[in-house]
Order: C-alpha cells, then structure tokens, then sequence
C-alpha cells in the first residue's frame, strides 16, 4: 500500500474506532510493519497541521485517536459546553482509588479522614470509576476500581504509569537533599 | 494566626481544608517538620487553633475534624506519661506511629491528585468523538433475519403483556424470557456485547432487576463470561 | 469568520458530535447563516475528496455528519469484524417498522418507550428506511418504512415474510407450554 493510502486507510480505522490504540494495535490491525505505520501516523500529522483542520492525530499514554485540535476547545465547549473540571475532593478519592484499588469505601474514607458516599456516586456516575464486586469479608464491601474511560480522560496507559511516574518524581525530590 | 495567613487580616477568609488529614498535612508542611517525629504538643495547639478560627468564620466543619482533634489529644497525653523503662525500647510503641504512617500515605495520595489533575487538564482539550448511533457508513452486512426476528418476537410479547398489565396492573418478568433474550444476543454477538447497551435495552424496572438475574444466571452455569472491554464490562459466551 | 476557518470549526463540531446533525442545527450551533454553513460544508466536501483521505462529511435525511468513505466500507469490515454492527436499539427500531409499516415516529417511540430521533437518523443514514410521504393528521408527521436495502440486507423477499416467520415462530414457542 502507498504512504498516502496507507495514511488514509489509518484515518478510516481511527475515525471508526473511537478509542486510543497503540501501534502494535495498529500495526496488526492494518497488517503492516510498525515503521510503516509511524510514517502514516506523521502523515497524518502533517495533512492536519498543514490544511485548515480542525481535528489532528493524538498520542497519549501510547495510544492514538482523532480528536478535536486543542485550539479549538475554547470555541467547542462554548458551543456544546463542556463537563464541569472534577472537585479537589473528587480528585483527590480518585487518587486513592487509583493507589490502591481494588479498595472499599471504609478504606478511602481512612486514607481521607472524610466520608466518600457523595464523591463515589459522583465518581460513578461520571464513569471514571466502577464496582469491582465485593470484599469477601463480613458485610461484602464493595471494591472500587479505575475504569478505560479513567485512563482515556488521563491519557495513561495504566494504573501502574501514575504509580511510577509518581514514585519517580518523589525519588528525584529526595534525592536533592 | 499568622500559620494560616501571613498577613495577620483576619478580614481575610481561612483556607479550606478537604478533610482532617488536610489540615494535618498542611501544618506538618507548614512547620516542616519531620513527618515520623511530629512535635505533636504544637501541632495539636495549632490544629485546635485552625478549628477555633473555623468557628469564629462559621466555617461548617464535619465531625471528622472533631474526630481527629480528639485523636490528637488522646496521643499527647500518652506522650505525656512517663515511659516505663522495660518499654523504652520498643520503637512501636511511640504513640504517634499510627498517625505517621497515615499522614505519609496521604501526602502519597495528595501527590498523585496533583498528577492527575496536571494529566487531565492537559488531555481535557482534545475531545474525542462522542459515541453516537452512526459510527461511520458502514455496518454489518447482511442483518441476520433470525436477530432481527428475535427483537421482533420480544416486541410482540412485550406489546402483549403491556396490555395485560393495563388490566392486572402488574408486571410479569420471567427470568427465562430475559435469558432467552440476553441468549440471543450473545448468539448473535459471538464477540461480546456491552452489558450497559443490554441493560438499556430494558424499559421497566422488573425487567432491569430480571436481566441483571440472567446475566448473573448465565456467568454462574459457565454458560457466559464477563470481560472488561474497551468501551465498558461487557459479556460473551464461552466459547471453550 | 472566514470560509476555511469556519470550515476547520465546522469539522472539530461534526467529528465531536457522533449524530448527524440537520443544516438547522449546524447554522444555529456554528451562530451563522445557513448559505455560510453550506458553503463550509462543500468546503470540506472539496478538502476531503481532492486529498487522499480515509473519511468525508456525509448527508441523508437532510442531516449531515463525517464518515468514512464508502470505498473503505469493506476494509474496514474486514479489518474491525462486526465491531461495528446495528446497535439494538436500532434493531429494535428497524423490527418496529417492519412490523407496522408504514409508520410515523412517535408510533415506533410508544412501542419501544424511548425517544427515537437519533436511532431514525442513524437507520436513514445507512439506507435501511426511507421516508413514505405524511401522514394525513394534524402536524403531517412523516412516515417512515423499510427500504430495497433492507430487505438485500436480511435477505428477506418482502416484509410479510418477516411477519408470517416471527408468527409461526411465536405460536411453536406457545404450543410448548
């Protein structure tokens, strides 16, 4: 297949597949070497950066998608609005989910020193987070995990990344003194 | 209190903490002290200091921050007594151990909630492709006369027992009618199919309850098995 | 706003709405006149058929949205498997209008007790309904029924036979009990 063929077969597949993929998922799925598909995915690149465009290729945590060129954020959200940025208590049961999970309400609730009920449903209902059946101690707790939407919404690959990017920010500022 | 605001204005409102623990991190930050040899005396003072002003400013604080208040106290004290000597060499037995190991997990949490929020924002900006009916031209060709027949046949029982229920005002669910259902998706969907899309297509909540019963039912025979996928939980046969 | 721009604008609000979306509503999401948004939308129409690119801007029904192009229609099959198949809400419609064709919209929602807008656009869209005329009563409500398509896709002769196979199937299920 020809670089600009390729190109488009990869914009098609993108357009269809709404999720991130990585390039070994690409590079199966459109059946051609890694290397191949790199130099489709810069193409890519390069059409929507070089035209009017108002969408472009995306990488995070790996993984590729279309969406939306950022610059165009501010006009979108005023025209379809945007979803409210999560709360700093949200965020932060969030956090202690993604620490340790699968977890139970009793523990987040310990780490915090607050009640979680409000920010679990919240949590739930925006989808980042999901039951992950039940603790098999007295009173079958339910276990709280992270879900895909988590990791598309982060840009992680996984739970583990934030884990490590994390540990290696805190190594580096002990080792200052 | 010039550890909560530097400027000594007290027009100035306090800073919020989430919870407790917040506070707690704030003051050991703010003091920098060691987290595993808290002064606990001025820590404690300050802590109740932070609730007092909260008061004056009627800051609504949860009864968490009482907990934690009462808590801080209970370890003073035992600093307070003195030491018995066959004890002093037990390191576990420093009363704020406990409260050490906690405040460093939450100073964990904390920084990955600084992360998380640094990950987000920088992702918010390009908006994926909301999922919609038409995922682009194409679709599965041919439709199945059978799977088509099978919502048919649950159109037709369903107008029928919706009268029925004009009449004995209740609504009867079989658990078999649903698995029959979820069956013939499963049938018809070899690769899977999203549990949340099964469930929606439930329009009462006796039928909702009963499809929760077949799915639970058919995982329990062995019969299907739940996966996570990239759009959500979803199930599919097992096929082995 | 300028053509290309409005364009480039046009294309981020289109990709970011999965629905097509009607010249109405695209005129009065973008906050301009419609000559304005058809003009944009030939714009992309151009961008996307001179270049080699995988997707276009796509109109049935007098709704408009981005899909692939129908030449990529079996790779991407090939590609994805029935990863893209009719959703069953969209089955459900389309059995709904085989049964009662032909049939006006808020006829299939009283069936099937959800609103039926998007699934209608989405079955028009691929060719599997088609308008029949108005009904005759007060507000003319269109009505909908199956297409030549429809019936090449399930490889039935005629609507009946549905009917007279889902019948015969019901009344062997009844003899059981």
């Amino acid at each position: 297949m020809s670089l600009p063929r390729l190109a488009a077969s990869l914009e098609a597949l993108l357009f269809v597949r709404g999720n991130p993929l990585t390039l070994e998922e690409l590079s199966g799925l459109l059946k051609t070497g890694s290397a191949e598909v790199e130099a489709a995915l810069s193409e890519l690149e390069k059409k929507y950066s070089s035209e009017n465009s108002g969408i472009t290729v995306h990488c995070s945590g790996g993984r590729w998608c279309l969406a939306t060129k950022p610059e165009y954020d501010g006009w979108i959200s005023s025209v379809l609005g945007r979803s409210a940025p999560l709360s700093p208590a949200a965020l932060e049961t969030l956090a202690v989910i993604a620490c340790k999970e699968p977890v139970t309400r009793s523990e987040i609730e310990q780490v915090r020193g607050v009640s979680a009920d409000r920010v679990l449903a919240s949590l739930m209902e925006k989808g980042l987070i999901e039951e992950r059946g039940r603790m098999d101690i007295p009173g079958k707790p339910i276990l709280y995990g992270t879900t895909a939407l988590f990791l598309k919404d982060t840009g992680l690959s996984s739970v583990e990344e934030l884990k490590t990017r994390c540990m290696n920010e805190i190594t580096k500022e002990e080792s200052l003194f | 209190m010039d550890i909560f605001d530097d400027t000594g204005d007290y027009e100035i409102s306090l800073p919020v903490f989430e919870g407790p623990m917040d506070l707690l991190l704030h003051l050991v930050e703010k003091n920098r002290v060691d987290i595993h040899d808290i002064p606990i005396h001025k820590i404690t003072d300050q802590y109740l200091a932070y609730m007092n002003q909260a008061r004056k400013f009627d800051l609504a604080l949860g009864s968490s921050f009482f907990l934690m208040a009462a808590t801080l106290l209970l370890i003073k004290s035992r600093m307070l007594l003195p030491v018995r000597s066959q004890d002093s060499g037990d390191e576990s037995e420093d009363p704020r151990r406990e409260l050490s190991r906690s405040l460093e997990e939450f100073r964990a949490v904390k920084k990955i909630k600084l992360e998380l929020e640094k990950l987000m924002e920088a992702e918010r900006p390009y908006r994926k492709r909301e999922p919609g009916e038409v995922k682009s031209g194409i679709f599965d060709r041919p439709i199945s006369a059978e799977r088509l027949m099978a919502f048919f046949g649950a159109l037709w029982k369903k107008e029928g027992r919706e009268q029925k229920e004009q009449v004995f005002e209740a609504e009867e669910v079989s658990l078999e009618d649903r698995l029959k259902l979820l069956r013939s998706w499963l049938g018809q969907c070899r690769e899977g199919i999203l549990l949340k899309q099964f469930f929606l297509s439930q329009h009462t909540r006796m039928e909702l309850a009963v499809s929760l019963v077949a799915v639970l039912e058919t995982v329990r025979t062995g019969e299907a098995v739940l996966y996570e996928s990239m759009e959500g939980l979803s199930i599919r046969r097992d096929c082995l």
